[in-house]
C-alpha cells in the first residue's frame, strides 16, 4: 500500500535519513521503533510531504507522492496523527474533529464518523463543547486520534500516540488501536517509543536508528530478541 | 549538607500538575539520575530548579541558599549551570566565541574569557572546531559545544537534559566517558535526566525516578532497575503481566 | 555576480567623482532654482516653476506686447544680452536635501544666485548654504517671518510675510466694523469680536498661529480658542467641534491642502456658521479647494495673486494670457510669486551689470522697482538694508480673495482687500452649513 | 454645565463614529496578521488604491460612488491576493525583520506608483448620495452620512468576519491556520490558499473601506500614512490577531481624539482661565501613542490578545 | 587597555574583508583630495551619517534580533541638545556633543525599561509610538522652538572648529569620518566585549543565553544605551551641518524607518550591513531622485524603483545584500 524507496533527507546539508526503504502492507498495522532522535517524525513527516526528500520516492497505491502537497497527499487518504497532538487548542473538541474532516464534502459520512468517534471516544462525546487545550493529555490524545478517524483514513500514522501520557491512557489508546485494527480496515503505522507497547501491537516493525533501518521483522519475533531488550532498556 | 536540595516542589500549569511534591538532594560528590517516561515531568522539574518556572510550592536550596525565588539567571551566576534538550544552533557565532559566552559569566575580560574556553574545549576534545561556525557542526558536535559552553561557566552543578538523545551508541559511549571525567576531574555534580537508560545506568550513583510528576522510586541504579513499579511505569502493565505469566509458565 | 558589482561599485564612483558637465556659454547667466517638484507639494512645485520658466522666458525674448522693461530687451541688457537658464532641483520638501542641492548648484553648477525654495523649511538650510559661500539668494514665496531677522547678508525675499497677512487680516476685520467694505454695512464689532483659530502644527501653521495670537491682543480680539492640529490628521471633528463650541465671529485656518478640503467638509458635516471664515492661502488657495464648488461661495483667502487682479492691472492680464496659454489656467499666488520672485532677479542683475557677488549684493540693497512693473499688486519691490528686518521687501502688500459665484456660474476669487481696489462687493455675512 | 453635557454627548457620537472607522481601516491587518502573524505595512496603500478606485470608476461609470464598492473590495482583493503570491509568499521564509523590510518596500512602491500616476494632489468625489449630507439628532449632535454609513458598513464588516472564522468551515480552517500551520496541513487543509485568502479578505474589507471613505476624505497619495498608524496602534491595541480586540480599540481610539472638545468644555464651565493655554488638540495622537504605550507595557499581548 | 586591543582587533574577520576595508579606509580619507562633485560630497557626508545611524540600529535590530523603528528620536534629542545650548548658552558642539549623548542615553534607559518587555512587532510599534509621542511634546514645546525649530545663527568666521561651522564640506567630511571611524572601531571593540558576545548569544537563543547567566533584559537595554549615543552623536552633528532643525525632519518617522531600512537592507547583524546598507541606498536616494524626479511626469518613479528594488532583497536574502555576499562565500567553500 504505501511504499518507501530509498529516500535520504537533509537537514541543513547534513543527512538525517539515508537511504531508507519500508513498506506498508493494506490493512497491516506497521510498528515503527527507535530513540528519540533516530528519526522516525523525520521519516512520518517525509511521507506526508512536509520534508523535502534529498533522493528516493514514496509511493501511496502505486502512486508517487514525493512530489505531492501535504493537503493533496492527505486527499488521497493518508492521515498524520502527529507527534504533541497538535490539536487547535482554543477550539472545541467538536470543532477540532470537524476540521479533521476538512476534506470531506459528503456530509452523511461525516456525521457517521463523528457518531463512529464519539462511540469510540465516549469522553469526547462529553467534552465536545470544551476548549481542547484545556483537557488531560489522554483526552487530547483521543481526540487526536479522533480528529485522524474523522475523513475515514485508508493508512492513519500515528506519532508517539503514548508520549506523555499516564499509563492508564496509555493502555486506553493501545486498545482503541487494536479495536481499530479488529474492526476497520484501516492500515496504520505506528510510531513509538514505548517498544514492547508498539512490537505487541504490530503485524510487522522496523527498528529505527540514526536514520536507518537497524532491524526488521514480525513484530513477535523483534519483542523476543534480546538485541531489542538490550538496546531500549539496558537490561 | 547537600549541595541542591529539593523540598516539596510542586508545578502546576493552570489546572495540569507537572510536579507534585517532589523531594530529593543531589551531593556535590554525586552524579544523579533522574528518569521517568516521557511527561513524567522531568523537564518541568530541571526548568524549576534553574528558575525558569516559577515553584507553585516548595523551595528549592543551592549551596546553602534558597534560590526559589531567583530568576534563571541569577541561579545560574550561582553556579547551577544545564544544558537544553533541544538545542538549536542558529547564529553567527563561531564554536569558541560560543564557548566564551559561558565564560565570560565568570570574567569581564576577553583574553580570559577565551583562555578559559579554550581550556574547555581542549578539556572536552572539541578544541580543533573552535574556528568553525556552530551551524557548520554535525549534531553531536553542536551537543558537545553546548555542553563546553555551560561548563565554561565554571558552574559547581551541571543539570543535563537529555545529552543523550540522538546519538549512536558509540557516541554515546564517548560522552559517558566524558561525563564520568567532567565529575571526576571537575569535581562538578551532575544532574541528568536520559532515555537512553544505558547511560543512566552506568553514569549515576544514585537514580530517582518520576513518574506523572512525583517521585516513584529512589536508589541505587541495579536496584532501581528491578523496582517492580519502574519496569512497569516504563514497560507498561503488559509487560509485567506478561513477566509474571513468563515466570508462572 | 562580482563583475557586476564591480560595474556597479565603479559607476557609483564615476557618477559621484565627475563635476555635474555643465557647459558655461559666454552669454548665459545661471540661476539655480530649487522648488518641490514632487512630494507633497508637487502640485504647487509646477506651478512655481512654470511662473519661473515664464518670467525667464519674457526677459530672454523680446515681447512688444508686454509692457515690462524685461520684455523689450531680449536678455540681460548690461551683461551684453545675456540670457538667463534655470536650473531646476527638487528638494522633495526635505531640508537637507535642498542645502545639498544648493551645494551642487553653487559648487557644481557655478550659478550666480538661488531662487527658491517655496517651504520656509528647506528656505532656512538652503539660505544658511547660500550665506556661507556668499552666494545670493532671492526668495519668492516662504512666508516664514524668522526668514528676515536673521541678518543674512545674502538673502532677500519678496514676497510679504505671514505677519504681513495677518495684519492685513486684522486690519480687514476692523474696516469691516467701519463700513469700509464694499458693499457692506458697518458690522457691529460683537458680532465679530470672538475668533477660532485652527492652525497645522508644523514650522508653518504654529507661525501663523502665534501672528494670530499677538495681533489678535494688539487689536482686542477675543480669540477664544487657538487651536494648533496635526497636520493630515485623519480626523479634524473634535478640533471641529471646539472651533463651533467657542461660537466665534470668524474662523481663521492655516492648513495645506488636504487638511483645508477635510475642514470644509467637516464643518459643513458640523453645521457651522460662522460670520467670516478665512483661510491663510496655502490649502484655501489651490484648484482642488475651488473644486469643492458652492460650499466655499463667501470663503475669505489671503493672497498675493488672485486672477480679478487682471480686471484693474493690465500687465497682469498680458502675463496671465501667456501664463494660460502655457498651462491652461490662470496665475495663483504660488506661480505670480514665483515669476516676481525671478522678475526680480533679472532686474538685480540688469542693475548690477556683472555676474559678481559683491555687486549683485549692491544691486539688492539699492534696488527699487516700481509697481508698475509687477504682476502682483504691489507698491514695487525695494529690500530693507536696516533695522530688525534684513532683505525683506519693504513695498509688498497681502491682499484678500473671498469665493464668489462669478457670471459664468464658476466660482472665483474676487479681491475684498485692500478696500480701495476691491473687485467685488463683499458677501457678508458667510452663508454658513 | 449643560453644555459640557451636550459636549460629552456630541464627543461621544463622533468618537463612536469615528472609533467605528478606525475600526474598519484595521479589521484587514488584524485578519492577516492573525492568520500569519505578518504586519502589513502597505495596509495604508490598500486604503488609498480602495479610495482612488472609486474616485475613477464611478465618473467612468456614471453611477454613484456608493455603487462602485464591490469594484473597490474586488480591487483591494485582487491587490492583496497579488502582493500575497508576488511578495508576501517569500517573506514567509524569512524572520520577522525580512518582513517589516519587504512590506515597507511594498508600501513606498505602492505610495509612489500612486504619484506617477495619479499626482500628488488631493482629490474628493464631488457628487453622490453620501457627499455634503449630515443627519441632525439633536441640538448640535450631527451625525455626518458618510462616517453613519462607514460604521454601518464597520458593524457589518466585523459581523461578516466574525460570522466567517466562527461560523463557517473554512472560517475553522483560518482559525487553525493561524494556530498551527504545519498542523492545518495534516488537515488537508491547502494552508496557501487559506493565506491568499486572509489577504484577499483584508484587501477586500480596506478596499471597500476606502471606497466609501472617499465620500467624504480627500485621496491623495500619501494618504495611506494617516491611517496606517492609527490602525497600527488600533490592532497593537487590540490585540494583534484579535477581530474583537480590533473593534474595541477602534472605537477607544475614537473616543480619545475626541476628548479634547469636552477637555474644552470643561475649562469653559469652570472659567479655568490659568489653564488657557493648554490646547490639547495637538496631543490627541500623541495621547493615543502614550495610552497605547501604557497598555503594551502593562498588558504586552495587548487588550484582547492571545500570541505575543 | 584591553579594550583598546579588543577595539583594534580585526583577527577574526576574514582577510578578504579586512583587505576591502583597506581598501574603503584609503578611499574615504583621500575622497576630498579626489575630483568630486559638491553633490558627491554631500552624499559621502550623508552615507556616513548613515553608517553612523545603522550601526546604532544594528546593535539592537541587527545583534539584538528587535526591530527599532524610533531612532530617530535620538537624533532629535542629539540635535536639539546641541542647538539649544549653541543658542542659548553659546556652548561649542564639542560640549553639548557629549551632553547630548548623555540625554539621549537616559531617555534611552527610561523608555528601555519598558519597552524590552515587549517582543516582535509590539516592540517594533511601541519604538514608533514613543517616538511619535517625543517629537508632538516637540512641536509644542516652546523652550526648543516648538515646529518652528531652532535655526543655529552664523558665527561669521570659517572655520570655526569650535562651533563646527565650515563653508566647505570637506571639513564636515573630516569631522564626520572621524567619528565614522571612531564608531566602526568602537564597534568592533564592542563586538568584542562581554556585552558584545552576550548579546549574540541572546539573539540566538534567549533561554540559553539565560541560562548563562545573561540578564537578557538589562543586556538589552544597555545596549540600547549605547546604540543610543551613536545615533545621538549623529544628530548633534546634523544640527551643526545643517544649521536648522525641526521636528519634522530630526525626529520624524521616515528617518526612522530610512535608518532601518538601510542597516536591514545591507544585512542586519553584521559590521558591514549598515555601511553597505548606507552605501547602497543614500546614493541611489540622491541621484535617483535628481536625475529622475526631477523629470516633469516622473514623479515618484525613482522611489517606486527604489520600493521594488527593497521587496526583491527582502524576499530573495532576508540577510540582505551582506546575506548574499555570505551565501556566495559558503558557496565557494
Amino acid at each position: 500500500m504505501l511504499e518507501v524507496k530509498g529516500i535520504t533527507v537533509r537537514y541543513s546539508g547534513l543527512p538525517v535519513m539515508r537511504d531508507l526503504s519500508m513498506k506498508v502492507e493494506q490493512n497491516q498495522t506497521v510498528g515503527v521503533v527507535g530513540a528519540n532522535g533516530a528519526g522516525k517524525s523525520t521519516l512520518l513527516k517525509a511521507i506526508m510531504g512536509a520534508i523535502k526528500l534529498s533522493a528516493g520516492q514514496i509511493l501511496f497505491n502505486g502512486q508517487r507522492i514525493d512530489r505531492l502537497r501535504t493537503e493533496e497527499i492527505v486527499r488521497l487518504g493518508i492521515i498524520y496523527v502527529p507527534e504533541g497532538r497538535r490539536l487547535f487548542g482554543p477550539l472545541s473538541v467538536e470543532e477540532n474533529l470537524m476540521l479533521g474532516a476538512y476534506t470531506v464534502s459528503d456530509e452523511a459520512s461525516k456525521r457517521r464518523n463523528l457518531e463512529y468517534v464519539f462511540e469510540l471516544f465516549p469522553r469526547l462525546a462529553e467534552r465536545k463543547r470544551q476548549a481542547v487545550g484545556s483537557m488531560s493529555g489522554g483526552e487530547q490524545q483521543m481526540a487526536a486520534i479522533g480528529r485522524g478517524l474523522m475523513s475515514s483514513p485508508k493508512l492513519l500514522m500515528l506519532d508517539e500516540p503514548s508520549l506523555g501520557l499516564a499509563p492508564l491512557m496509555v493502555s486506553e489508546v493501545f486498545e482503541t488501536v487494536r479495536r481499530l485494527q479488529r474492526e476497520g480496515d484501516t492500515t496504520v503505522l505506528l510510531v513509538e517509543q514505548n517498544v514492547l507497547e508498539a512490537l505487541e501491537l504490530s503485524d510487522w516493525a522496523y527498528i529505527l536508528q540514526t536514520g536507518q533501518i537497524r532491524k526488521q521483522g514480525p513484530a513477535r519475533e523483534l519483542l523476543a530478541s534480546d538485541e531489542v531488550r538490550q538496546a531500549f532498556l539496558g537490561l | 549538607m547537600a549541595l541542591l536540595r529539593i523540598n516539596n516542589v510542586s508545578k502546576h500549569f493552570g489546572g495540569l500538575v507537572a510536579n507534585r511534591d517532589v523531594s530529593f538532594d543531589v551531593d556535590q560528590d554525586e552524579v544523579v539520575g533522574l528518569i521517568g517516561p516521557n511527561g513524567a515531568g522531568k523537564t518541568t522539574l530541571f526548568n524549576c530548579i534553574a528558575g525558569f518556572y516559577p515553584v507553585t510550592s516548595g523551595t528549592v536550596v543551592f549551596d546553602g541558599q534558597d534560590i526559589t525565588p531567583l530568576r534563571d539567571f541569577q541561579v545560574a551566576r550561582m553556579g547551577l549551570a544545564r544544558t537544553f534538550q533541544i538545542f538549536q544552533a542558529s547564529g553567527d557565532l563561531k564554536v569558541v566565541e560560543n564557548v566564551m559566552v559561558g565564560s565570560f559569566m565568570r570574567t569581564g575580560s576577553r583574553g580570559s574569557a577565551r583562555r578559559a574556553a579554550l581550556e574547555v574545549m581542549e578539556f572536552l576534545g572539541i578544541a580543533e572546531t573552535a574556528g568553525e561556525m556552530m551551524t557548520e557542526l554535525p549534531v553531536a558536535a553542536q551537543k558537545r559545544v553546548a555542553l563546553a559552553t555551560a561548563l565554561a561557566s565554571d558552574p559547581k552543578l551541571l543539570l543535563l537534559d537529555e545529552v543523550g538523545a540522538g546519538l549512536n551508541p558509540s557516541e554515546i559511549d564517548g560522552l559517558i566517558a566524558l561525563l564520568q571525567r567532567i565529575h571526576t576531574e571537575r569535581g562538578v555534580a551532575l544532574l541528568l535526566t536520559e532515555h537512553v537508560l544505558e547511560m543512566v545506568m552506568k553514569l549515576s550513583h544514585r537514580v530517582i525516578v518520576l513518574e506523572s510528576g512525583q517521585k516513584i522510586a529512589e536508589g541505587e541504579p541495579a536496584q532501581v532497575v528491578k523496582d517492580p513499579e519502574v519496569v512497569r511505569a516504563y514497560l507498561g502493565d503488559h509487560y509485567v503481566k506478561r513477566q509474571k505469566e513468563g515466570g508462572d509458565a | 555576480m562580482r563583475k557586476i558589482a564591480l560595474v556597479a561599485a565603479i559607476a557609483m564612483l564615476a557618477a559621484m567623482l565627475v563635476p555635474a558637465m555643465a557647459w558655461a556659454g559666454p552669454k548665459e547667466i545661471k540661476i539655480g532654482v530649487i522648488y518641490p517638484l514632487t512630494g507633497p507639494a508637487a502640485a504647487a512645485g509646477r506651478e512655481l516653476r512654470a511662473g519661473a520658466e515664464l518670467a525667464a522666458d519674457i526677459a530672454n525674448q523680446v515681447m512688444p506686447g508686454i509692457n515690462m522693461d524685461m520684455a523689450k530687451n531680449g536678455g540681460v541688457k548690461s551683461l551684453g544680452g545675456a540670457k538667463l537658464t534655470l536650473i531646476f532641483k527638487d528638494h522633495q520638501g526635505n531640508p537637507q536635501l535642498g542645502a545639498d542641492l544648493a551645494k551642487k548648484l553653487i559648487l557644481d553648477d557655478k550659478v550666480v544666485g538661488i531662487l527658491g525654495c517655496y517651504y520656509s523649511s528647506v528656505t532656512k538650510t538652503v539660505s544658511a548654504v547660500c550665506e556661507r559661500y556668499g552666494v545670493p539668494m532671492i526668495n519668492g514665496s516662504s512666508t516664514s517671518p524668522t526668514l528676515t531677522k536673521r541678518g543674512f547678508k545674502w538673502f532677500w525675499r519678496t514676497t510679504p510675510h505671514d505677519k504681513w497677512f495677518t495684519k492685513d487680516l486684522f486690519e480687514f476685520l476692523v474696516g469691516l466694523t467701519k463700513g469700509k467694505a464694499k458693499g457692506v454695512k458697518a458690522v457691529p464689532r460683537e458680532e465679530i469680536n470672538t475668533l477660532a483659530a485652527a492652525c497645522e502644527k508644523t514650522e508653518w501653521g504654529s507661525n501663523v498661529a502665534i501672528e494670530i495670537k499677538n495681533f489678535a491682543k494688539e487689536y482686542g480680539f477675543n480669540l477664544a480658542a487657538n487651536i494648533l492640529y496635526a497636520a493630515k490628521s485623519p480626523d479634524l471633528s473634535s478640533e471641529v467641534q471646539s472651533l463651533i463650541a467657542a461660537k466665534p465671529g470668524a474662523m481663521l485656518f492655516a492648513s495645506y491642502t488636504s487638511d483645508a478640503l477635510l475642514m470644509i467638509k467637516t464643518l459643513k458635516s458640523m453645521k457651522a456658521k460662522p460670520k467670516i471664515l478665512w483661510g491663510q492661502d496655502a490649502g484655501f488657495d489651490k484648484p482642488e479647494f475651488v473644486s469643492l464648488g458652492d460650499d466655499i461661495v463667501g470663503v475669505l483667502t489671503r493672497s498675493v495673486f488672485l486672477p480679478s487682479v487682471v480686471k484693474m492691472k493690465p500687465l497682469s492680464g498680458q502675463v496671465n494670457d501667456l501664463y494660460v496659454k502655457k498651462m491652461g489656467h490662470d496665475l495663483d499666488g504660488a506661480s505670480a510669486r514665483a515669476f516676481t520672485g525671478l522678475q526680480t532677479w533679472v532686474y538685480v542683475l540688469e542693475k548690477a551689470g556683472s555676474t559678481e557677488p559683491k555687486a549683485i549684493q549692491a544691486a539688492c540693497n539699492t534696488i527699487s522697482i516700481p509697481g508698475n512693473q509687477l504682476v502682483v499688486p504691489w507698491v514695487g519691490i525695494k529690500f530693507s538694508t536696516k533695522g530688525d528686518e534684513i532683505g525683506q521687501n519693504v513695498l509688498g502688500g497681502g491682499l484678500i480673495g473671498q469665493y464668489q459665484k462669478q457670471k459664468d456660474g464658476k466660482i472665483g476669487l474676487e479681491v475684498v482687500y485692500p478696500f480701495d481696489i476691491a473687485t467685488a462687493p463683499l458677501v457678508y455675512p458667510f452663508q454658513g452649513y | 454645565m449643560e453644555e459640557l453635557g451636550i459636549q460629552i454627548l456630541k464627543s461621544l457620537v463622533s468618537g463612536l463614529l469615528m472609533g467605528l472607522v478606525f475600526a474598519l481601516v484595521a479589521l484587514g491587518l488584524t485578519v492577516i496578521f492573525g492568520v500569519m502573524d505578518i504586519v502589513n505595512f502597505a495596509h495604508g496603500e490598500f486604503l488609498m488604491v480602495g479610495m482612488y478606485t472609486t474616485l475613477l470608476i464611478s465618473p467612468l461609470l456614471g453611477v454613484d460612488p456608493v455603487l462602485t464598492l464591490p469594484l473597490a473590495g474586488l480591487v483591494g482583493a485582487v491587490l492583496g491576493v497579488l502582493c500575497y503570491f508576488g511578495l508576501i509568499r517569500f517573506l514567509l521564509r524569512g524572520p520577522m525583520i525580512a518582513q517589516l523590510f519587504g512590506t515597507f518596500g511594498l508600501m513606498i512602491f505602492l505610495r509612489n506608483l500612486a504619484l506617477l500616476f495619479m499626482g500628488s494632489e488631493p482629490r474628493i468625489v464631488h457628487q453622490g448620495w453620501l457627499v455634503g449630507k449630515s443627519i441632525v439628532i439633536g441640538p448640535g449632535v450631527v451625525l455626518e452620512s458618510t462616517k453613519l454609513a462607514v460604521a454601518v458598513l464597520s458593524l457589518l464588516s466585523f459581523a461578516v468576519v466574525w460570522w466567517l472564522i466562527n461560523r463557517t468551515k473554512v472560517g475553522k480552517a483560518l482559525t487553525a491556520t493561524s494556530l498551527d500551520a504545519e498542523g492545518a496541513r495534516y488537515m488537508g487543509i491547502s494552508t496557501e490558499l487559506m493565506n491568499a485568502l486572509a489577504w484577499a479578505v483584508g484587501g477586500a474589507s480596506v478596499g471597500v473601506a476606502g471606497g466609501l471613505l472617499v465620500n467624504f476624505w480627500p485621496v491623495d497619495p500619501g494618504v495611506g500614512l494617516l491611517f496606517t498608524m492609527i490602525a497600527f496602534a488600533t490592532v497593537a491595541l487590540g490585540g494583534f490577531g484579535s477581530v474583537r480586540g480590533a473593534l474595541v480599540a477602534g472605537i477607544l481610539i475614537g473616543l480619545i481624539v475626541n476628548l479634547p472638545p469636552v477637555w474644552d468644555a470643561i475649562l469653559r464651565s469652570i472659567d479655568a482661565v490659568g489653564l488657557r493655554g493648554l490646547d490639547i488638540h495637538s496631543f490627541k495622537y500623541t495621547m493615543v501613542y502614550a495610552i497605547y504605550f501604557l497598555i503594551m507595557v502593562l498588558r504586552p499581548q495587548g487588550l484582547f490578545g492571545w500570541k505575543q | 587597555m584591553e579594550a583598546v586591543k579588543n577595539a583594534f582587533d580585526f583577527g577574526d574577520m576574514p582577510r578578504n574583508e579586512l583587505g576591502l576595508a583597506a581598501v574603503v579606509l584609503a578611499f574615504l580619507l583621500s575622497f576630498p583630495l579626489m575630483p568630486h562633485s559638491s553633490f558627491g560630497m554631500a552624499t559621502m557626508i550623508q552615507f556616513l551619517m548613515f553608517s553612523l545611524y545603522g550601526m546604532g540600529w544594528n546593535l539592537i535590530g541587527g545583534y539584538g534580533g528587535q526591530v527599532d523603528l524610533g531612532k530617530a528620536q535620538y537624533v532629535g534629542i542629539g540635535a536639539y541638545t546641541t542647538a539649544v545650548m549653541m543658542i542659548r548658552w553659546d556652548v561649542p558642539f564639542w560640549f553639548s556633543m557629549p551632553v547630548g549623548m548623555a540625554l539621549a542615553v537616559g531617555w534611552s534607559f527610561i523608555i528601555g525599561y519598558p519597552l524590552f518587555r515587549l517582543k516582535g512587532h509590539y516592540f517594533a510599534i511601541a519604538t514608533i509610538a514613543t517616538s511619535l509621542v517625543l517629537k508632538d511634546l516637540f512641536e509644542v514645546w516652546n523652550f526648543v522652538g516648538g515646529a518652528r525649530g531652532l535655526e543655529i545663527p552664523l558665527k561669521g568666521d570659517f572655520p570655526n572648529w569650535l562651533y563646527l561651522q565650515f563653508r566647505e564640506d570637506y571639513y564636515y567630511y573630516y569631522v564626520i569620518l572621524g567619528m565614522f571611524l571612531i564608531g566602526f572601531i568602537y564597534m568592533n571593540g564592542f563586538r568584542h566585549s562581554r556585552l558584545g558576545y552576550q548579546l549574540r548569544a541572546i539573539k540566538d537563543n534567549e533561554h540559553v543565553a539565560r541560562s548563562l547567566g545573561i540578564d537578557v533584559h538589562w543586556s538589552k537595554i544597555k545596549a540600547y544605551a549605547v546604540a543610543t549615543a551613536y545615533v545621538a552623536m549623529v544628530g548633534s552633528f546634523h544640527a551643526c551641518y545643517n544649521f536648522n532643525i525641526e521636528p519634522e525632519d530630526t525626529m520624524s518617522l521616515d528617518l526612522s524607518v530610512l535608518i532601518a531600512m538601510m542597516a536591514m537592507l545591507g544585512g542586519a547583524g553584521s559590521m558591514w550591513g549598515p555601511i553597505i546598507g548606507a552605501a547602497i541606498l543614500v546614493p541611489m536616494k540622491n541621484y535617483l531622485g535628481s536625475w529622475l524626479g526631477g523629470q516633469a511626469g516622473f514623479a515618484g518613479i525613482d522611489l517606486a524603483l527604489y520600493g521594488m528594488i527593497i521587496m526583491f532583497i527582502a524576499a530573495a536574502q532576508p540577510r540582505g545584500v551582506y546575506g548574499i555576499v555570505e551565501a556566495m562565500r559558503a558557496r565557494r567553500r
